[in-house]
Order: C-alpha cells, then sequence, then structure tokens
C-alpha cells in the first residue's frame, strides 16, 4: 500500500498481531484478537467500526495507557521507528507519551481537567518534555499553541467550562500537538461535535498535519469522515480487521460482508431509496465470540466452513485484505 | 451469544418478576464480609432474641460476694459490681440496643420518605417550606438535638426511639428529595408524563421505585449509626436506664469501676462494636450489589 | 461572590430565629417544674410562687416566647444562668474555645490521616493495601467514642500514666486523649469518602488526558486526580464537623473537659433553661458559618462551582410575553 | 384536509440566571396526515424543545398549537390528557428513557393501564400485540431494560409510544445513540409503522442523511428560529439560507471522487439568551450587512419554500 521507510525494513507505525483482554467479574473480554496494522510518516489510516469493536483499545494499547485493573496487553509486538514500543520500561515509554505520539479525545467535555487552567494543560505537556538545555518557556509555547488552534492568546488562564465544546476540543488538539508529535491517534474526535464545527476541526486538524508531516491514527464510525481525511482504511469487527485497503480500494470495491453490510446500512445522500438495508442481528458479545468468523451470524453469505475455524486474510493482487473465505461467491452475487 | 440471527433472548429473561432481588442477593453473596456480617447479625438476633432461655443467668440476678469476678468458665464475661452475669446482660442487652436501633430508623426513615415525597410531591411554595424547616432542624448539630429531645421526653425504652428518630428524619427526608431531583432529569419521567401517568403516580411508581437503592444503604448504615448514638444517649444518662442491661447504660455504670475492674466496660463495647461493624459490612455489601454502575 | 455571602448570611438570621423557638418551645413543655429542681424538695408553696413569679414562669408561654426572641435577636443578650446567675454569653466566651479546640484537633487528626488513607486505599484498588486500609476504616467506624475513652483512659492514664486522664490543666495535652478517642467515626468515614472519590476520579477521561500527556503516576494522583477528588471530601469535613461537635458533647463530659458540651448537658440535668437555650442557638449559628466556610471551600477548590455562586446575583424571573 | 399538527407562532422561552432563553422564538408550520416533518439543527437551536413544547411536556409561552384543527395550547386536566393520547414522543436515549427498574412488558403496558380504557385481558392482548408490531421477542416481555442493547430498547419506547394508537409522533434523535447498523432496522421500522398506520412524524435530528432518508419536509432551525422550511428534495438540491448551505457543505460525503466543497463557518452559535432582534446567524454569516440586523420576515420565496433571510436574492 505505502512505500516503505528506507532507513529500517519496517514501516514507521507497525502493529503485529496486537492481542488485548479484559477481565472482569470473571469473564474475559476480548477486545482485540490479533490485530496487524502499519501507517507511515505524513500518512492517515482510517479505523472503522462500531461500538465495542475495540478501536480505543488498540489506541490506547499504542500508548500503553489501558486501565491499570483488569486489562492486559496479551500479545503481539508495537513498533514505532523501529523500536517495539511494548518492550519499552514505563520511564522511557512516559518520555513519548505526549511527545512522539499523542492522542485526541472523542469526548472534549471530559477530556481536561475541570480544576487547571486551559492554559496549564497545555503547558505542562510542554513542560514535561523539555530536552535538556532546550530554552521554549512552557508558557509561551501555550499561548502560541492556543492562538495555532484559533483561541486568542489572551484566554489562557480560564477553566475548561467556560470554552464551549468545540473550543473545548482546539484545546485538546493544542495539548496533542504542542510538542509537534510523529504520530497522532485520534480517537473519534468530532464524533461529540456539530456538523459545522466538526468541519472547522476536521480541517484545523488536516491542516497542522501537513504542516508537521504527522502520521495519523483515526478511529471514527463515520463513513463520510474517512472518505474526507484517510488514505488508508482499516474495517474492525468484534477486534478483528476485517478488510483493509487504500480508501479508494475499500470505499470503490467494498469486498467483505461487514463492509458492504455498513455501506448499504447508511442513507445514501444523492439516491433515493425507500428502504435501508440493516444488518441483521446484532454485534456478538465480546465475552463469549461465535466459532470461526465473528461475523458468520449476522452475516448473509455464511456457510459451514464460515463457523469452523479462525478465518484466514485473503489479498487481492493490489494488497486489498479481506477477512473471508466466501470472497469469490459474494463477488459474484454482488456483480 | 447470537445463535441465530434473529433476537436471541438470554436464558434468565424466562426468570420470574423476582430477578432484581435475585440479582441483588446474588451479587450480595459473593461479598465474603458481607456474608460475614448477615451470619454474625442473625447470630446476634438470634441471641437477643431467645436470651430468656439461652442466658445462663437472670440479668438482674446479683451475687454480691461474687462481684468483680474476672471472666472464667462460669462467668463467660465476669460479674459486675453487684455480682451479675455480664454475658447474660450483655444478651439481653442485645434486645435493646438492635431493637432501638432498628425501630429509629425504620421510623425515621417512613416518616423521611413521607415528608421527601410530599415535598417532591407538591413541589414549589411546600417544597421550599418544607425544606427550610428541615434547615432549621439541622442546624443543630445531630448529636445536641436527640440530647435535647431525649431530656425533654425524659428516660425510657420508646423516648429513646423517638428522640432518634426524630433527629434523622431531616437527613433522610434530603436524601430522597436529593435522588428524587437526580432521578427526575431521566426521559423516562417525561415519558410517563406524556403517556399521561399522574403525578402521583410518577412518584410512587416511578420515582421511588428508583430512589430506593441508596435509601437502602443509608438505612443499613444509619441502624448501625443509631445503635451507638442510643448507647451514648444511655451512657450520659439520658436513654433507657440502669439496671436495664443496655450497653450504652452497662458501660456508664462500669466507669467508676474502670480501674480496678476493666472487664466491666470491655465486652459491652465490644457488643456494640461489633454489631456496628456488620451492620456496616452489610451495608457496604448492599451499596455494591445495588450500584446501577455495576449492572450488566 | 461578596453578594453570594452576605445573602447566606442574611438567611442565618431566620435560621437562628427558627431554632430559638424550637428549642424554647421544647423546654417550656418539657414535664417538671424547674423552681422545684431549682429550690430543692424542701421548698414551700409560697417560695416556689415566688421562684416562678421571678423566672417569668408564670406567664403565658407566647409572652415570654416574645420576651426571651426580644432579649435574644434585639437586645444581644442571651440571658443569666438561673443557677449561678452568670451571664451566659460570658460563660460561653470561656467554654467555647475549649470544645473549638478540641473538635478542631479531632478534625486535623482525622483528615489528615484519612485522607492519605484513602488514597492509599483507592490507588492499590483491591490489593492488600486496599484491603487493609478499609477494614480499619471499618473498624474505626464501629467503636464507639465514649468506649474508646474509656479504654484509652484505663491504657494511657491509668496503665501507663502517661497523658491526664481528666481536666484540661496540662493545655494542649490535655486534648491528645479526648481528640484521639473523638476522632475513630471521622477518619474512618474521611478514608472511605476519599477512595471512593479517588476510584471515580481516576476513571475519568482527563486522567487519561494527562496519562497520554506523559505525566508521571505521582503526579496524575496527587495534582491531578486528588484536587478533583476533594469536592466530595469537602462535603464530609463539613458533616463531620456537625459530629464531631455532637460526639464532643458526650466526649466532654468522659474527660470532664469544661466545654460547651458539659454546659449544655449539665444545665439540662438542672433544668437550666435559659443556657440550653442559649448554648444551642449559639451552637447552630457557629454550625451554619461553618456551613457556609466549606461551601466557600468548594468555590475555592472548583472553579466551576465559583462561576456559579458569581452569577447567582443575576437570578431574575423572566415573564412569559415578554 | 386540516393538517394534523398545526403551529402558529410559537414561542418558548426559558427563565435562566442570564435572561430568558429563547429555545423556540416563533416558529410556524404544519404538517400533514400520514407525513414527516423533518426537523434538523445544531445542539441548543431548540429542535428538541420545539417538539416537547408541541406535545405539552414543556408549556408554551406564546403562540398557538392546532392538533386536528383544534386549538390545544392551553388545554388542561381531563382535555389536555384526551389530547395526549394523540400525540406521542420516542426519546434520544434509550437508556434513561425506560425506566429501569421496570420490565419491557409493563413498560409498553403502562399507557394502557393509565388511560383506564381496557381490562387486563385486554392490556395482556394488546400489549403482546405492540411487543410483536416493534420486533421484541415475546420471551423479552419479564426482561429489565439492562439485560437489553441500545437498539431494542428503542424498540420498548416506540412500542410505548404506539400503545394509545396516536396520530402524531414527535422522534426525538430516535437514532443517534445507535450504531449504524441498528439505525438502519429502527428507521426502516418507523418508516414501516407510518405506512401501516398512517402515523405522522415529526423527526429531529442533527443527522442530514438520515433526516433526508425519512422526510417529506424539512425545518432548518438556527437558534430557536426556523431559516428555512421546504421539500425534502428541494432543500438539498437548492437551499437557499446561508445557514442552509454551510451546513449541507460542511457533511463529510462518503462519495471520494466527488469531494464536496466545503464552506466553512467561521465562529460558534451566539447565546440563545436574550438574543439581538436582528437575523440570529449574522454573526457567523459571510454575507451579512446592516440590513441583517433588522428583525428577519419569513418569506415564501416559491411554493412551499419559506426563508428567513433577508438577503436572499443577493446570496443566490
Amino acid at each position: 500500500m505505502a512505500e516503505k521507510n528506507p532507513n529500517t525494513d519496517r514501516p514507521f507505525l507497525d502493529i503485529k498481531d496486537l492481542v488485548v483482554e479484559y477481565v472482569s467479574d470473571g469473564e474475559t473480554v476480548h477486545a482485540v484478537n490479533g490485530v496487524s496494522l502499519h501507517l507511515e510518516r505524513g500518512k492517515t489510516l482510517g479505523l472503522v467500526g462500531e461500538t465495542g469493536a475495540g478501536k480505543t483499545t488498540i489506541a490506547k494499547s499504542i500508548l500503553r495507557i489501558l486501565p491499570d485493573v483488569g486489562a492486559k496487553i496479551c500479545g503481539g509486538e508495537v513498533h514505532l521507528d523501529g523500536e517495539n514500543l511494548l518492550e519499552l520500561p514505563e520511564v522511557e515509554m512516559r518520555k513519548i507519551r505526549g511527545n512522539k505520539i499523542s492522542m485526541i479525545f472523542q469526548d472534549p467535555m471530559t477530556a481536561l481537567n475541570p480544576v487547571q487552567t486551559v492554559g496549564d494543560q497545555i503547558a505542562e505537556v510542554v513542560r514535561l518534555h523539555l530536552e535538556h538545555g532546550d530554552r521554549t518557556d512552557p508558557v509561551e509555547r501555550a499561548k502560541e499553541m492556543l492562538e495555532i488552534v484559533g483561541i486568542p492568546a489572551e484566554r489562557f488562564s480560564e477553566y475548561p467550562h467556560q470554552f464551549s465544546g468545540g473550543m473545548k476540543q482546539r484545546v485538546v488538539i493544542a495539548i496533542a500537538l504542542a510538542c509537534n508529535p510523529d504520530l497522532l491517534l485520534a480517537d473519534e474526535p468530532t464524533t461529540a461535535l456539530d456538523v459545522t464545527i466538526q468541519a472547522q476541526v476536521l480541517d484545523l486538524i488536516a491542516d497542522l498535519r501537513n504542516k508537521y508531516n504527522t502520521a495519523m491514527l483515526l478511529i471514527t464510525h463515520d463513513m463520510g469522515v474517512v472518505a474526507q481525511v484517510c488514505d488508508d482504511v482499516a474495517v474492525i469487527y468484534a477486534g478483528n480487521i476485517v478488510e483493509y485497503g487504500t480508501k479508494r480500494q475499500v470505499f470503490k470495491h467494498p469486498t467483505h460482508p461487514y463492509t458492504i453490510g455498513l455501506f448499504g446500512a447508511i442513507p445514501d445522500m444523492n439516491e433515493d431509496e425507500e428502504w435501508l438495508h440493516p444488518i441483521d442481528g446484532l454485534p456478538p458479545d465480546p465475552t463469549n465470540l461465535p466459532q470461526g468468523c465473528a461475523f458468520s451470524p449476522r452475516c448473509p453469505y455464511a456457510t459451514d466452513e464460515c463457523r469452523k475455524e479462525a478465518i484466514k486474510v485473503y489479498r487481492t493482487a493490489d494488497g486489498h485484505d479481506c477477512r473471508c473465505c466466501r470472497i469469490e461467491a459474494i463477488a459474484k452475487k454482488e456483480g | 451469544m447470537p445463535e441465530t440471527k434473529t433476537a436471541p433472548a438470554p436464558q434468565q429473561h424466562k426468570a420470574k418478576k423476582k430477578s432484581e432481588f435475585m440479582r441483588v442477593m446474588r451479587q450480595l453473596s459473593k461479598n465474603k464480609l458481607a456474608m460475614i456480617g448477615i451470619a454474625v447479625l442473625i447470630i446476634e438476633i438470634l441471641l437477643a432474641a431467645l436470651a430468656p432461655w439461652i442466658a445462663p443467668y437472670e440479668y438482674d440476678k446479683m451475687d454480691i460476694p461474687n462481684a468483680f469476678a474476672t471472666p472464667s468458665a462460669e462467668h463467660l464475661f465476669g460479674t459486675d459490681d453487684m455480682g451479675r452475669d455480664i454475658f447474660s446482660r450483655v444478651l439481653y442487652g442485645g434486645r435493646y440496643s438492635i431493637s432501638t436501633g432498628i425501630l429509629a430508623v425504620l421510623i425515621s426513615t417512613v416518616l423521611g420518605i413521607c415528608v421527601g415525597s410530599v415535598a417532591g410531591y407538591f413541589g414549589g411554595q411546600v417544597d421550599n417550606i418544607i425544606m427550610r424547616l428541615l434547615d432549621i432542624i439541622q442546624a443543630i448539630p445531630g448529636m445536641l438535638l436527640m440530647i435535647v429531645i431525649a431530656s425533654v421526653l425524659g428516660p425510657g425504652f420508646i423516648n429513646t426511639v423517638i428522640a432518634l428518630s426524630v433527629g434523622s428524619i431531616p437527613a433522610s427526608a434530603r436524601m430522597l428529595r436529593a435522588q428524587m431531583l437526580k432521578e427526575r432529569e431521566n426521559e423516562y419521567i417525561e415519558a410517563s408524563q406524556s403517556i399521561n401517568c399522574s403525578k402521583f403516580r410518577i412518584i410512587f411508581s416511578h420515582l421511588l421505585p428508583n430512589c430506593m437503592s441508596p435509601m437502602i444503604v443509608s438505612s443499613t448504615m444509619g441502624v448501625a449509626q443509631t445503635i451507638t448514638t442510643a448507647a451514648g444517649l444511655s451512657f450520659i444518662g439520658l436513654g433507657v436506664q440502669p439496671p436495664t442491661p443496655e450497653w450504652g447504660a452497662m458501660l456508664s455504670a462500669a466507669r467508676q469501676f474502670m480501674r480496678q475492674a476493666p472487664h466491666l466496660i470491655i465486652f459491652p463495647g465490644l457488643a456494640i462494636a461489633l454489631t456496628v461493624l456488620v451492620l456496616n459490612f452489610v451495608g457496604d455489601g448492599l451499596r455494591d450489589a445495588l450500584d446501577p454502575k455495576l449492572k450488566n | 461572590m461578596g453578594r453570594y455571602i452576605i445573602k447566606r448570611l442574611l438567611w442565618m438570621i431566620p435560621i437562628a430565629l427558627g431554632v430559638a423557638i424550637l428549642v424554647f418551645t421544647l423546654m417550656t413543655f418539657t414535664p417538671g417544674d424547674p423552681a422545684q429542681t431549682l429550690l430543692g424538695a424542701t421548698a414551700t408553696e409560697e417560695d416556689l410562687n415566688a421562684k416562678r413569679e421571678e423566672l417569668g414562669l408564670n406567664d403565658p408561654y407566647f409572652v415570654r416566647l416574645f420576651d426571651y426572641l426580644g432579649d435574644v435577636f434585639i437586645r444581644f443578650d442571651l440571658g443569666n444562668s438561673w443557677i449561678t446567675s452568670v451571664s451566659i454569653i460570658d460563660t460561653i466566651k470561656i467554654r467555647m474555645p475549649r470544645t473549638v479546640i478540641l473538635t478542631v484537633v479531632t478534625l486535623i487528626i482525622a483528615f489528615g490521616l484519612g485522607i492519605p488513607l484513602g488514597v492509599l486505599a483507592a490507588t492499590h484498588q483491591n490489593k492488600w493495601q486496599d484491603s487493609v486500609s478499609m477494614v480499619l476504616a471499618m473498624i474505626g467506624v464501629a467503636i464507639p467514642n465514649f468506649w474508646l475513652a474509656l479504654l484509652l483512659v484505663v491504657a494511657f492514664s491509668v496503665k501507663l500514666r502517661w497523658l491526664p486522664a481528666m481536666g484540661i490543666e496540662m493545655g494542649l495535652i490535655s486534648y491528645i486523649l479526648p481528640a484521639l478517642s473523638n476522632c475513630t467515626g471521622a477518619l474512618a468515614n474521611c478514608a472511605r469518602q476519599t477512595r471512593s472519590s479517588m476510584l471515580d476520579v481516576i476513571r475519568a477521561d482527563y486522567i487519561t488526558t494527562a496519562r497520554s500527556k506523559g505525566v508521571p503516576e505521582r503526579s496524575v494522583i496527587y495534582k491531578h486526580a486528588l484536587k478533583n477528588a476533594l469536592i466530595p471530601i469537602i462535603t464530609a469535613a463539613g458533616t463531620a464537623f456537625g459530629r464531631l461537635l455532637g460526639g464532643a458533647m458526650i466526649i466532654e463530659t468522659i474527660f470532664d473537659i469544661p466545654g460547651m458540651g458539659t454546659y449544655i448537658i449539665g444545665s439540662l440535668n438542672n433544668r437550666d433553661y435559659p443556657v440550653v437555650q442559649g448554648g444551642t442557638i449559639f451552637l447552630a449559628i457557629v454550625f451554619s458559618i461553618l456551613m457556609l466556610l466549606v461551601d466557600l471551600l468548594y468555590a475555592a477548590v472548583d472553579p466551576r462551582i465559583k462561576a456559579q455562586y458569581a452569577s447567582s446575583k443575576k437570578r431574575k424571573k423572566v415573564k412569559a410575553n415578554a | 384536509m386540516e393538517p394534523v399538527i398545526r403551529v402558529e407562532n410559537l414561542k418558548k422561552y426559558f427563565a435562566t440566571p442570564g435572561g430568558a432563553l429563547h429555545a423556540v422564538d416563533d416558529v410556524t408550520f404544519s404538517i400533514e396526515a400520514g407525513k414527516t416533518l423533518g426537523v434538523v439543527g445544531e445542539s441548543g437551536c431548540g429542535k428538541s424543545t420545539l417538539g416537547r413544547t408541541i406535545i405539552h411536556l414543556h408549556e408554551s409561552t406564546d403562540g398557538k398549537i392546532f392538533l386536528e384543527g383544534k386549538d390545544i395550547t392551553k388545554l388542561k386536566g381531563r382535555e389536555l390528557r384526551a389530547a395526549r393520547e394523540k400525540m406521542q414522543i420516542i426519546f434520544q436515549d434509550p437508556y434513561s428513557s425506560i425506566d429501569p427498574r421496570k420490565t419491557i412488558s409493563s413498560t409498553v403496558m403502562e399507557p394502557l393501564k393509565v388511560s383506564g380504557r381496557y381490562n387486563r385481558r385486554e392490556i395482556a392482548e394488546k400489549t403482546a400485540e405492540l411487543m410483536g408490531l416493534v420486533g421484541i421477542d415475546e420471551r423479552l416481555r419479564l426482561a429489565y431494560p439492562h439485560e437489553l442493547d441500545g437498539g431494542r430498547r428503542q424498540r420498548v419506547g416506540i412500542a410505548r409510544a404506539l400503545a394509545l394508537d396516536p396520530k402524531f409522533i414527535v422522534c426525538d434523535e430516535p437514532v443517534s445513540a445507535l450504531d449504524v447498523s441498528i439505525q438502519a432496522q429502527v428507521l426502516n421500522l418507523l418508516k414501516k409503522l407510518q405506512q401501516d398506520k398512517g402515523l405522522t412524524y415529526m423527526f429531529v435530528t442533527h443527522d442530514m442523511s438520515v433526516v433526508r432518508h425519512i422526510s417529506d419536509d424539512i425545518c432548518v432551525m438556527y437558534l430557536g428560529q426556523v431559516v428555512e422550511k421546504c421539500p425534502s428534495k428541494e432543500l438539498f438540491a437548492m437551499p437557499l439560507h446561508p445557514y442552509t448551505k454551510a451546513l449541507l457543505s460542511a457533511i463529510p460525503s462518503t462519495d471520494i471522487d466527488n469531494p464536496t466543497k466545503r464552506e466553512i463557518l467561521k465562529g460558534e452559535l451566539t447565546s440563545p439568551i436574550n438574543p439581538k432582534p436582528g437575523c440570529r446567524f449574522a454573526a457567523r454569516c459571510p454575507f451579512a450587512t446592516e440590513a441583517c440586523e433588522q428583525p428577519q420576515v419569513q418569506e415564501e420565496v416559491s411554493p412551499g419554500h419559506f426563508v428567513r433571510c433577508c438577503r436572499i436574492r443577493e446570496v443566490n
């Protein structure tokens, strides 16, 4: 899909077979079940899926900020710039968080500390990652960041409750970008915002990314946002990537029945249709995933083969991945 | 979970309407401390109820020559200044202490719910007036208020219960009201309005049941608190009077001998502490079991 | 903000008035004849009548009530003790500081130990530190303070002879045992409150934000989490203050501390009603002021609440058909 | 024919510490039987308040509401209850909109019980029928809400709203809390019910693709006022008000070959508390002039197409 980093033989961000589980109340939640992803500098990968598919867990695993109680990374590797983050000691990892990798959260209403001024919250991340001998003034940098995201620097000493939702999300972005990260994890950054504000925020993120050549992992459930922002797309279902390719491949030739279903379920903005085509049934219970393909109970094409064992990834010649053993039959039916 | 494409229904849906209660009990049974608490509490209540049959001696049987005996096989907890068997007295004392606690909390919770619901039902000025009256009562530190009321009413079991419950009504009314205000924010209240439920129905069929969990927890804790307070009142001579073997009163009477015979103060105090402790275990367990955040 | 404080202070007037009426009424309808109690069983009917006349007991209830309210709220005079004839305000001036010292020392012990214990439990949720702290807290709640007082006296005064068992002759040292015995409940409640509010806060999104910024775990807990967790803890402190004042009543009688508790309880036994009324009104006002301070403390910790107080002055009704 | 719902100059103001909050300000429209009026706008534009005011969950400040031609604005008591049976609401949040301590069937049957018109057997029959209608398995009768997923809870809410055979239903963002695949199930259900029972909907949402799919007519609201109202197709083909244009262009399109040319609005919603008399959108509007500071009137630009903007000719 994308050319390899010439310095190492690995892509800039390379996730291999990541497995994450939660244990709660004696039950094991299989949140992420062997996810592999890669992303180059300056590119954007869209991670699409529904609630509970494991999108946020992947982002938090990269940063290693999963909750201490119950969550466990059970396997896999996360390489950034050739370094396996999962093997770094906590002290080293702390230097990476907020500096090399930073994250934008879904809900700007709760993502900021209500009893600290927004300026302090931005300055804090700058101060934490000052290199020895670096003469940057964190307060000045924080004011600069506020201006960059379109907030007057005079509002430095105001508290989050004095800002609107869109403005808060700008502050969150300022925190995330204050140290010029190489990788930005954006977890549904505009879901909580109104559409006109969403457009502003998406634009802001795109501008800043272009300026600093930041790679971005964009987590969303909104196909429209993916179409606008991403280069590559990974569709995730029940903790597994079911389809992975460039934006054009996935949008023009969706192959996995889940992706096809997802597109069918969205009301089309350009065509009139009497009825939508929902996907039957419900997402599976992550404590008790079905055998074989996790989507098989809802899949109109499923056969016994699908329910037997784990499904392999099928790759077309141009590098379009699909985790489905019935690709050919589906391609025939869908035309 | 979904074995078919059409609406899969988990097993427990066939269960009867009791399932809410059963769920709480299941949660509770996972909590070791709470189960210990319930077990000890049941034993205590049985011991207190059956005291006349179990107690080795009459609680008021004096045996002056045998006064101040230290614990032995004959007198498990020793004897007091009159030679009365402390073990028997502690057993009998449980009857007063536990029933004072339960009765007072029952009365104050029921009255608190009434006051709180009336305030919630009428709202507006009525609510305002009730809350301001509660403000006045709550401006007096609780213990002081109960001391004053107990002293006005004079000593005795019933009077103690009244003093204790009057003193705790404002807190429970206020708690119910706060809970109702919080619960009223939920859309199901608007939904009930839209299907023409009367105000009465909304409060008693929807709001109250949803406010009960914290009330149950706080009542359990309240019984514990009240047992201590009741003992405190007897201790300063305002509650149940000696020679009635109430735990606080026993402590009060034993005070003057504590230098020579510390066992006189140890056992009644332990009895209070143990009862309060296990009630707190149960209350904590109930809080966790009823916590809606743990549902699902 | 200033408007808010003034409003709250003004609101204390009706509260104090209500408390005065309540206590006065309770005292009036208490069974028993104060004159008889004051003069003893041997007094003649004439003496009793003279005494009743002197105390104003023969006047109708409402006349006496309004006289009393006039004295208290217009002349700011709580009257004199029936027994010693000493001015009640003067006595309170001497006795109140002792109760305050006892309560404040107790509060410092309770919160100074309770908050760290709660934080320890929360940061080690479901580990042994958590269990030990919480079992200790449960025991703390369960132990009746007057019983603990007796045990402490036996241990430290009678057996070890380290600390005084009675009185206040030794200054602050005399308050150690009373404060220790009075603090357990508040300490335990504080630890439990701290734990649960820390657990709530630790799960909040902004804590994840702080971690994702690379903030070291120690400052995540003490800088970001604790300040947010303080709000419910302050509420607990307010409630605790009330309980401690109440608890001090009994503790004072055990340690023979000449504070407000011994004053009021002694007067109750002697049917010295003006003292009970005056003392209760005074304590209610002190308590209300404390509650105001607690609310102001919220504002200091939480800018959102501060903004709320500041805006409440603008409150006005909007007419329909505007 | 008389429209099922007609609203004239409806106003709803809330008292706040800062002054009157104009949640709904001078709204006029009507909905014909069997049709759906979509109401779109961003959070805080008053669209939910509008729905709730019509069905008397809020008391209106001014204006008139007609149900099948009858003025119901000031109804009280028994008459209000009778009117309410014809007007129901489906809520946004499937988690807080059903009582967590009631079983599914008792939630569904409550309106029947409260109405007092049915005996026990009829209630049981109707409840079973309703549950079948919205596709809830009979076995879930005694389940509690927390045992159900969002989609099924929303079906319970729909069944409750249908229990008294209403004519008019306010759908207040009924699918916003649901995942895409479930959202489509619920939208299809709502549409099917409308066809079978001839229901009239007022569909409140912020999702433009959903509103386009389900509505016959659409109202665009901004800070309590309707800025544009016209048939659904016309709105998407030929938006006239500058706000509508901006709103439509802000929607990220899934068509990767024709990326929409986006007009990004500056600024955010101004305060709805004591708003200035002029056009509420003027502060963010790229076309605003002094004329916009005057109160704006709603103008019928072409048949059935209403716009509240004094510069509409210059803009287009």
